[in-house]
Formats: C-alpha cells, sequence, structure tokens
C-alpha cells in the first residue's frame, strides 16, 4: 500500500479543522447536559404527582416578579448572543463585542437578581433545614429541596456560559475568531442558548404553578 | 384452594432452566462440532456464506416464543403472590438495623415470627431506619422494607417446622447477623401463645434449635 | 499490499513530539497512546479489585461465628465489597474496552488518523485519574471507607458515617470521563470514516462502540446529577430522596438504574463487537448476518433505557410496573441471543484456525450464554422475587460482565497485542493460562447459583453453616480462576520484553487496522484507504 | 486572515456519506456559510415572539384553568424552546442529522418519564 520510507511525519501533522465536527460534539455536550436536568425534571415530576397540593401553595411563596424579570433577561441574551454570532459573520466586529458585552451584562443581572430572591428566601427561613421548612409539610420541603437544586444547578450553567463567553469576547478581540471562523463563538453560543431553554421550563415550574 | 407459591416458583424456574439448558447445550455443542468440522485443516477453503434471512428470522422467533412462555409463568405465579386471601392473618413486620420486630393484631410484639399451620399470612413491611428487605427462602417470597412506605408479601405455611428470615437488602455492619426465623406451630399451640399476656416472648425455646448460633 | 514492517519507519511508540520521556506520554494527543495510558491505568485498578474479591473469598471459607477468628472485621468486609464494586464498575468494566480499544483501534479501522477530538480525548483520561484519585483519597478521609455497596441506595448512604460524598464525588467525575470518550467516539465515526466507508461497511467493534456512545452520552448525567444530589443530601439535607424528610428511596432507585441498567449494555456493548471481529479473522470468513448484528446493537442500546425496573421487582414499585418491566426485559433479551446465534453460525463451512484469540471467544460464548440464561431467571417476576438480591444475582452478573467483558478485554488484548506492541506471545502458555480461568470462573461462580438458589443472600459478612461446603468449593474456585489470570497477564508482559517481532498481520485479519505495520506508524496511515468493500470480505 | 478552511481532510470524509440523512448533510457541509436564512430581522421577531409568549404565560398562569394550568404553562413553554431551537441555535437551518439526534435524546428522555410514572399511577 506505502511505501514506508516515504512515511514522513512531518506532512502528516495536520491541524485540520473540522467546523462541522465540532458543532456536532458540542450538540452531544448539550444532549449530556439536558439528560442532567432530565434527572432533576423527572423527580420534579414524580414529587408533583405526590405532594400536588402542597407543590401548588408552596410555588405562591416564590416571587413571580424576579421569575418573569429573570426569564426576560435570560431571553434578551439569547437573542444579543445570536446577534453577536452573526455580527461576526458578516464580518462587524465591532459590533459583536458590543452584543458580548451586553450578553455578559444581562447573564451578570440574571445571576444578581437570583442572589437576591435566593436571599430573600433565606431570610424567611425558607432553605433546607432553616425555621421555616421544618414547620411546613413534607410536600414544602421536597419542593424547596428541588427549588434550590435546580435554580442552582441552572446558576452554575448561567456562570458557565459567562466564562465561555468571557473567554469568547478575547478570542474575537485578539481576531482568534473572525467572519469565516467562528464555531468557538457559535458554540458558546449553543452552550447559551441551552441554559435559556432550561430555564424556559424552570420558570412555569416553579413561578407559575399556583 | 389456592396454588402453591412454592410449586409456581419452583415451576418458573424448571421451565426457565430447562429452556436455557436446551439453548446452552445446542450453542455449545454446535460450536464445538463446527470448530473440529470445520478446521482450517479439514476445510482448507471456507464457502462464502454471509447470511440467510429466513433462518435470521427462524431464530428470532423461536427463542421469542420460548422467552413468552417463561414470561407468562413467571407473570401467573407472581400474581397470585401479590393477591392475598382474604382471609390472610395480618402481621406488621419492622425492620431495623439489626432486628426484625412482628406485631399481631392484638398487639402482641415478638422477634420471631409464629405462625399457626395452614393459614395464609400476610404481612406489612416497614422499616424505620434503612432498607431492608425480608425473605422466606424456604417460601420463595421477599419484599423490601423501605423507609416511609408500606409494602407487603404473603405466604401459606403447610407444614410444620421452624424456617429462616433474612435480611437480603444491604443495610449496614450486622446486615448478615439481621436473622429471624419464621415458626410454624398447630393451630392450637399458636393461639396459646397469641393469647399469653406477655408482650414479647422468646422464652420459648427457638434459639437451641437455632443452627447459625 | 502491506508495507513490509523490517523497513524503517517510526512507529508511534518511537515517535517523540514536544515532549520526552514520561510528559511525553502525560501530555500525548495520540489516540493510541492514550489507549495505552488507559490500559496501564486499567490493569492496575483491575488487579487491585481483584484482590479484593480473592480477600472477600478467602473470608468465606469459614461463618465468621464458629471459633477463632476471621480474616477481617464486618465493617472491613463491607468496605472491601464495596470498593470490589465500586473499582471493577466504574473503573474497569464501565470503561474498559472503549478506553483501552475503542482510543486504540477505532480511528485504525474508520482509516482515520486521529479521533476528531484529540485534546479532549487526553482530558478524559485526566478525568478518569482524577475520578481514581478521589475514590482513593475518601478511603482514607471523613469517615472511611464507603460501606454501602456500589448501589450506594439511599437511606443507608445518607446515614452512614463513611466518607461517601467524596467517593460518589470520584464516581461522579468518572462520569465526565465516560461522557467524553463518547462524545469523541459518535463524532469520529459520523465524521472520519474512511471515503467509501458507508455506515453498513463499518467494521462491527465500532458499531459497538456507536450505540455505546448514546448510552454513555444520555444515560450517564443521569447517575451524575443523581449522586450530586445524595451528596447534596448529606451536606445540606434538601430532603429529596430522604425519607424523613419527605423524599421517596424508590426514586433514588429508579434514577440509580435508569442509567446503571444501560451501563450494563456499556459494559457488553464493545465485548460484543470485539466478538464480531475476532470470529470472521479465524473462521477466515465473512460474518453472518452483518446488518443483523450491526442493528442488533442498536436495537439492545434502545432498549436498553426501558428495562430498569427489572433491579427493582422486590423494592414495592407497582405491580404494574412490574409486569411491564419484566416484558420488555424479556424482549431484550432477543437481540443478544440473536448475535450469539450469529456467531456461531459463522463457524458453519468456515476454515477454522483456532488460534488463542478464538479460545477467548469460544470461552466468552458459553460464559456469556450462561450469563444471559440465568438471566431469564431473573428476568421471570416470580422466580426473581426469590433469587433477587442473593448469591443467584451475584452469580448472575459475573456471568455476563466479568465472563462476557472480562473475558474480551482479555481476549482483545490477545487478538491485538501484537499489532499494540510488535510483539508475539506464547501461545501454549496462553493456552493453559485460558483453561485455569474458565475452570476456576465457573467453580468460582457456578457454585453461586446453586446457593442462591437455596437462599443464601449476597453481601454477607458470614452465612449460615449449611453454605460452608459450597462456600469452601467456590474459594477453591477463586485460587484457579486468580492463577488463570496471572498466567494470561504474565505471558504479555513476557512478550512484551521477550516476544518475537510480530509482523503486520499474524491472524490475517480483513479491518484496516492489519493493513499497516506493527506497531503502527505515528498518524496511522500514510494515505487514507479507499474502501470498496466490506470489512470481513475476502477475494 | 489565516486561510479559510483546510478541506484536505473534508475531502475523504464528506463526499461519502452514505444514508439518505447524510446526504443532506453533505449538501449542507459544501455551503456552509450560504445557510444563513435568518438575519437581524428575524432574531429580533423571534425574539419579540417570546417575549409575547412570556407574556401569555404569567397572565394566564393569574387565571384559574383548573387541571389545564400546568399543561397550558407547559405547552407555552415547549413552543417557546422550540423557537430558541430552532432559530437561535439554529436547527432548522442545519442538517437533518441534528434533527434525529434531538428526537433520539428527547424520546429517551420522555420514555424515562413514562416509564417512572407505571410506578407512580399504579402504586397502592
Amino acid at each position: 500500500m506505502t511505501e514506508p520510507d516515504t512515511l514522513n511525519i512531518v506532512n502528516q501533522e495536520h491541524t485540520h479543522r473540522d467546523d462541522i465536527g465540532s458543532k456536532m460534539g458540542m450538540w452531544l455536550f448539550l444532549f449530556t447536559e439536558l439528560l442532567l436536568f432530565g434527572g432533576l425534571f423527572i423527580l420534579y415530576a414524580s414529587y408533583r404527582f405526590m405532594y400536588k397540593e402542597e407543590f401548588i401553595y408552596a410555588a405562591t411563596k416564590l416571587d413571580l416578579l424576579t421569575g418573569t424579570v429573570n426569564t426576560i433577561i435570560l431571553l434578551t441574551s439569547s437573542l444579543t448572543i445570536v446577534l453577536a454570532i452573526l455580527s461576526l459573520q458578516k464580518n462587524y466586529k465591532k459590533l459583536c463585542l458590543l452584543f458580548l458585552f451586553l450578553t455578559v451584562a444581562l447573564g451578570f443581572s440574571f445571576l444578581i437578581n437570583k442572589y437576591f430572591e435566593w436571599r430573600a428566601k433565606i431570610e424567611h427561613g425558607l432553605f433546607p433545614g432553616g425555621s421555616e421548612l421544618l414547620n411546613t409539610s413534607k410536600g414544602e420541603t421536597i419542593f424547596f429541596g428541588l427549588y434550590y437544586s435546580m435554580t442552582g444547578l441552572h446558576a452554575l450553567h448561567v456562570i458557565a456560559g459567562l466564562i465561555f463567553i468571557l473567554i469568547m469576547t478575547s478570542l474575537v478581540y485578539k481576531n482568534l475568531q473572525y467572519n469565516t471562523n467562528y464555531q468557538k463563538l457559535e458554540n458558546s453560543g449553543l452552550y447559551w442558548h441551552l441554559v435559556d431553554i432550561i430555564w424556559i421550563f424552570l420558570f412555569p415550574l416553579f413561578y407559575l404553578i399556583h | 384452594m389456592r396454588p402453591n407459591i412454592i410449586e409456581q416458583v419452583d415451576t418458573t424456574f424448571i421451565i426457565t432452566i430447562g429452556i436455557s439448558f436446551f439453548l446452552l447445550i445446542v450453542i455449545t455443542i454446535t460450536m464445538i462440532v463446527f470448530v473440529f468440522r470445520y478446521n482450517k485443516k479439514r476445510n482448507p477453503v471456507p464457502s462464502n456464506i454471509s447470511g440467510n434471512t429466513l433462518l435470521e428470522i427462524i431464530w428470532t422467533v423461536i427463542p421469542l416464543i420460548l422467552v413468552m412462555i417463561i414470561f407468562f409463568s413467571g407473570y401467573t405465579g407472581f400474581k397470585n403472590m401479590r393477591d392475598a386471601p382474604e382471609n390472610s392473618m395480618v402481621v406488621k413486620v419492622t425492620g431495623q438495623m439489626w432486628k426484625w420486630t412482628f406485631e399481631y393484631a392484638n398487639k402482641k410484639i415478638s422477634d420471631t415470627l409464629f405462625v399457626p399451620v395452614g393459614q395464609p399470612i400476610k404481612l406489612e413491611i416497614y422499616s424505620v431506619d434503612v432498607n431492608h428487605s425480608l425473605y422466606l427462602p424456604a417460601f420463595r417470597v421477599k419484599e423490601d422494607a423501605i423507609p416511609g412506605r408500606v409494602n407487603y408479601l404473603w405466604f401459606q405455611p403447610m407444614y410444620e417446622g421452624t424456617f429462616d428470615i433474612a435480611c437480603a437488602e444491604y443495610c449496614g455492619l450486622s446486615h448478615s447477623l439481621m436473622y429471624s426465623k419464621l415458626v410454624v406451630l398447630p393451630e392450637n399451640e399458636f393461639y396459646e401463645w397469641y393469647n399469653k399476656s406477655q408482650p414479647i416472648d422468646s422464652t420459648i425455646n427457638i434459639r437451641n434449635t437455632d443452627t447459625q448460633k | 499490499m502491506n508495507s513490509q514492517s523490517d523497513t524503517k519507519y517510526i512507529h508511534y511508540l518511537q515517535y517523540r513530539g514536544k515532549f520526552k520521556g514520561i510528559p511525553g506520554w502525560l501530555l500525548t494527543t495520540d489516540h493510541k497512546k492514550i489507549g495505552l495510558l488507559y490500559l496501564i491505568a486499567m490493569i492496575t485498578f483491575f488487579l487491585v479489585a481483584m484482590s479484593l474479591g480473592f480477600l472477600m473469598k478467602l473470608e468465606m471459607l469459614k461463618p465468621s461465628s464458629t471459633k477463632g477468628s476471621t480474616l477481617m472485621s464486618a465493617q472491613t468486609y463491607n468496605a472491601v465489597f464495596t470498593l470490589h464494586g465500586v473499582i471493577m464498575i466504574f473503573l474497569f468494566i464501565i470503561p474498559g474496552i472503549p478506553a483501552v480499544f475503542g482510543n486504540f483501534f477505532l480511528p485504525i479501522m474508520l482509516g482515520a488518523r486521529d479521533v476528531s477530538f484529540p485534546k479532549i480525548n487526553l482530558l478524559s483520561w485526566y478525568f478518569y485519574i482524577a475520578g481514581a484519585v478521589i475514590v482513593l483519597i475518601s478511603l482514607h478521609t471523613g469517615g472511611g471507607p464507603i460501606d454501602t455497596g456500589w448501589t450506594f441506595y439511599v437511606p443507608y448512604s445518607i446515614r452512614t458515617t463513611a466518607n461517601v460524598s467524596l467517593a460518589v464525588f470520584g464516581a461522579f467525575v468518572l462520569g465526565f470521563s465516560s461522557i467524553l470518550t463518547a462524545i469523541n467516539f459518535i463524532t469520529t465515526i459520523h465524521h472520519l470514516r474512511a471515503p467509501g466507508m458507508k455506515w453498513f461497511k463499518m467494521p462491527l467493534f465500532a458499531w459497538g462502540l456507536y450505540a455505546t456512545g448514546w448510552i454513555q452520552i444520555l444515560a450517564t448525567p443521569v447517575i451524575g446529577i443523581t449522586l450530586l444530589l445524595v451528596i447534596l443530601e448529606r451536606t445540606l439535607g434538601v430532603g429529596i430522596f430522604d425519607p424523613a424528610l419527605g423524599g421517596d428511596p424508590l426514586l433514588y432507585q429508579h434514577l440509580f438504574w435508569i442509567y446503571s441498567h444501560p451501563a450494563v449494555y456499556i459494559m457488553i456493548l464493545p465485548a460484543m463487537g470485539l466478538v464480531s471481529e475476532i470470529i470472521p479473522t479465524f473462521t477466515k470468513k465473512n460474518i453472518f448476518g452483518y446488518s443483523a448484528i450491526a442493528v442488533s446493537s442498536l436495537a439492545i442500546a434502545f432498549v436498553g433505557y426501558l428495562v430498569w425496573g427489572h433491579h427493582m421487582f422486590t423494592s414495592g414499585i407497582s405491580d404494574t410496573s412490574r409486569a411491564i418491566f419484566s416484558f420488555l426485559t424479556f424482549v431484550v433479551a432477543i437481540p443478544s441471543g440473536v448475535k450469539v446465534f450469529n456467531w456461531v453460525a459463522t463457524m458453519y463451512k468456515a476454515s477454522i484456525d483456532p488460534r488463542t484469540p478464538f479460545l477467548f471467544i469460544m470461552a466468552f460464548i458459553v460464559l456469556f450464554s450462561i450469563g444471559g440464561l440465568t438471566g431469564l431467571v431473573l428476568g421471570a417476576l416470580d422466580t426473581n422475587i426469590h433469587v433477587t438480591d442473593t448469591y443467584f444475582v451475584v452469580a448472575h452478573f459475573h456471568y455476563v460482565m466479568f465472563g462476557g467483558m472480562g473475558t474480551l478485554f482479555f481476549g482483545g488484548l490477545y487478538y491485538w497485542f501484537p499489532k499494540m506492541f510488535g510483539k508475539l506471545f506464547n501461545e501454549k502458555i496462553a493456552n493453559t493460562g485460558l483453561i485455569l480461568f474458565v475452570t476456576g470462573f465457573n467453580v468460582l461462580y457456578f457454585t453461586m447459583f446453586i446457593m442462591g438458589y437455596q437462599g443464601m443472600p449476597r453481601r454477607y459478612y458470614t452465612y449460615l453453616a449449611e453454605f460452608q461446603t459450597l462456600q469452601v468449593i467456590s474459594t477453591i474456585g477463586s485460587w484457579i480462576m486468580i492463577s488463570g489470570i496471572l498466567i494470561l497477564l504474565g505471558n504479555l508482559v513476557y512478550a512484551l520484553f521477550r516476544g518475537r517481532k510480530a509482523p503486520d498481520n499474524p491472524w490475517g485479519g480483513t479491518t484496516l487496522e492489519w493493513t499497516i505495520p506493527s506497531p503502527p506508524p505515528v498518524y496511522n496511515f500514510e494515505k487514507i484507504p479507499v474502501i470498496t468493500k466490506g470489512p470481513y470480505e475476502r477475494n | 486572515m489565516p486561510d479559510t478552511k483546510n478541506t484536505e481532510h473534508l475531502n475523504y470524509s464528506e463526499k461519502n456519506f452514505d444514508p439518505p440523512t447524510e446526504e443532506d448533510f453533505l449538501n449542507s457541509l459544501s455551503d456552509k456559510n450560504a445557510h444563513q436564512e435568518a438575519g437581524f430581522g428575524t432574531y429580533i421577531l423571534i425574539w419579540l415572539g417570546l417575549i409575547s409568549l412570556t407574556a401569555i404565560t404569567v397572565a394566564l398562569a393569574g387565571i384559574n384553568l383548573a387541571g389545564l394550568t400546568v399543561i397550558t404553562a407547559l405547552a407555552i413553554a415547549i413552543i417557546k424552546s422550540s423557537l430558541v431551537a430552532n432559530y437561535f441555535m439554529h436547527i432548522k437551518f442545519d442538517a437533518p442529522i441534528f434533527k434525529i439526534f434531538i428526537a433520539v435524546s428527547l424520546i429517551i428522555f420522555v420514555l424515562m418519564i413514562v416509564l417512572t410514572f407505571f410506578d407512580l399511577i399504579f402504586r397502592n
């Protein structure tokens, strides 16, 4: 098949770029993330089935306004990141950077909002082992257990997404991502959208079921 | 008369083992015969066969029928296992690290399960700490004790004797010592014990017959 | 066709990249070297876990309540069987064949120069080692070695003082390793197949890995979150699984088995793929029913998601769901059966050369069939209630996992050893080792079937006197089996240093790895081959 | 700027994919940059749609829909997430193989829930 003495290693040092492959890898990773939350959604569905009344009652203790504001923030950040990618594709680097900064700002405001929401709950003793939860029904304990686990895990994903986007911002700034080479940015965008999609489900399940 | 659980389980077992043994022998013998018959010395040129759809359908369908037979046999026995007779005597069993406690309808409490011969017994199984599993090997029944839940099983002792009760779900340090005894007594002896006033009666010489200690 | 291996070329073991020596290995992105890194780690862990198993069987020589001291205390025994399970399952059986042989041979068999994401591939090895190190650290910190059994069932895993949190976190990290490997393989199979290698011209080993990859991607995260929740339960008391706070321990079991049943197929599908590689090579014949074997891999992977409940038949799940899960379990049995029939049928009118790797296949077919067929006893509802959580189950899953995946791990090692290292091994010694292994295996585990049906529960530190004869026989079996394993491994170590040089294609295989020199060159192929015929077709 | 694409590697893998689904996959590979059907306007429209749906779902939550509350809320969430996936994540314009991947993942997830509920619903 081959003349072995022509096996020249240096010629074979290939640094190929496979954009579709990279995107496929990212999607496969997203399925993993989806099923990670999937486990929690299975638990949520099961416990809601077992403790229906308690869940409906416990949901009234969450602040609908904060939830709605956070939903709008995340949806808007999804728009800004997709616009950032589009800007880069059309070679508007500055516009891209602007949209990336907007995305990061929105992401941070989501986290700040979340922080105040959690703090308010914890001050009211609404946390695992807290005074309020100890004196209430088991269903309500589970509701808040799930609330903290699911929104907490989601918040961790927001933080991870923000880190990716910040790295991408620096790559764009240094011209390492540009109009014909933007797959890394697009992958970060995909991750950010997944975070958004998960929130789209968390929002009604926790804030809107009362 | 209810079908006997022990017989049903053993029947399913024999059917399954029979089918399994048959398939295992067929596979093994065929393989060994092929290895000798179609050895490279005796058959240096392999024939070019890459498949036979009919054959593949046959060996998909036949095992499917066989396993469905096993499924139905298992399901029949299982339905009987889960359907305790109306006239069952209910005993509450509580598992805890690492002992079983049996509570009778008259609040009598015992660490050994005494039952009258011939009487269907329904055990309601509770746990106060971690998962356990109440296992009566001689009667082929077992059900987990899960904290926060009530499970049940039933059985019908047809002859007198002493049988093991084991814990089959791992529950920590002394899991393997969580043995108790099932004692099947003649009806009159059972009721004599049952109506005695002492709440716990393990003074009966069960422990002496206990082979494990 | 084959290049002459005596001509000079630089193979992957000789190649020096940017770094030399140990750093050169630890920073390599060469899929072959990563495969070897896994191999070294895995054999180490296997030997550790095997020693733990040996100690357990030694403890079983006599019931501990009899006079005189026994080998270890009950607490030690509980930790030993837990560690045996955790190491074997999470560090050897689940990642075993994909991580070692998948990494080494998948790109070569597809005609590619590497996997799609070589750096992530190395990262997943680091996750693997990190997970192992975390489990190791957990033994000496906190409350000491984990004693929950590898299933980490709540509420015991919440209540015990052992260091469950850290050990479970180790398992979580190992899950990451498994997922990253799977993402790599699936993308590689989609994207890097050689020109002309259509899906149904792909080697069956690749099919096995493809099906496995999907299970790893979709099932592993479910156990990931479950284990995280156990940690949260222990540290913060969120109440999701704790019955005292309203949680349902059965939901833990559901989530655990949603992963861990498909995980059984993560273990066995690559092994089945390997069988489908070895049989055509030694029968000198195309595999019988290629499409059926390929498709049944995907079918097994899919239906594998539907049967987890059969691990919970006595746990108190509803009777309806027990019936449904039992029914589905029997349906799943069919594609596995079809594979076995196809393998045996391939031998019909073949020209069989029963060399060592082929003998491994014969051992596999017998052991795996026993494992699979006794699975029918466990799948049937009423017999399951009797034998679940007894030695019967222990015997069954050792036949399937160890007799299945374990045998093929060594079989694969023997099959590909000449290619991986360019050395030949002594087949007589290998065959002796194999015979000892199979004999010991059956003595060790078949007795457990009998004890199980007689009512010997599993995970018992001590036992009733009536089981002693069988326990002793079983323990003796473990000695025979272990001596076989040591011979098998020792033989390869000897061959590594003293073996004769292997030709490019010592067995007469037809897949792509046999067309390149042994050991393979750094980038596998100088020119990417063009595929025109099926993987096992001969002219 | 560095050269746009090293096609050496793609040359041998992309032209030889075979199953029908992969044919389309290839087409989308070759005109990778030509598939941007969505522009700034489309994205902003989608965003407006998402915000409106959020408003609707919040408004509906205030009304007592009896047993339908959760179902409506989830239905709206499914519409919203499919908008995000199709447009923002490009699934509508991507190769079919991605749609198949998503379908497989979702089917398996749904089966997990369904089989768990066979236990929960029929428990006594």
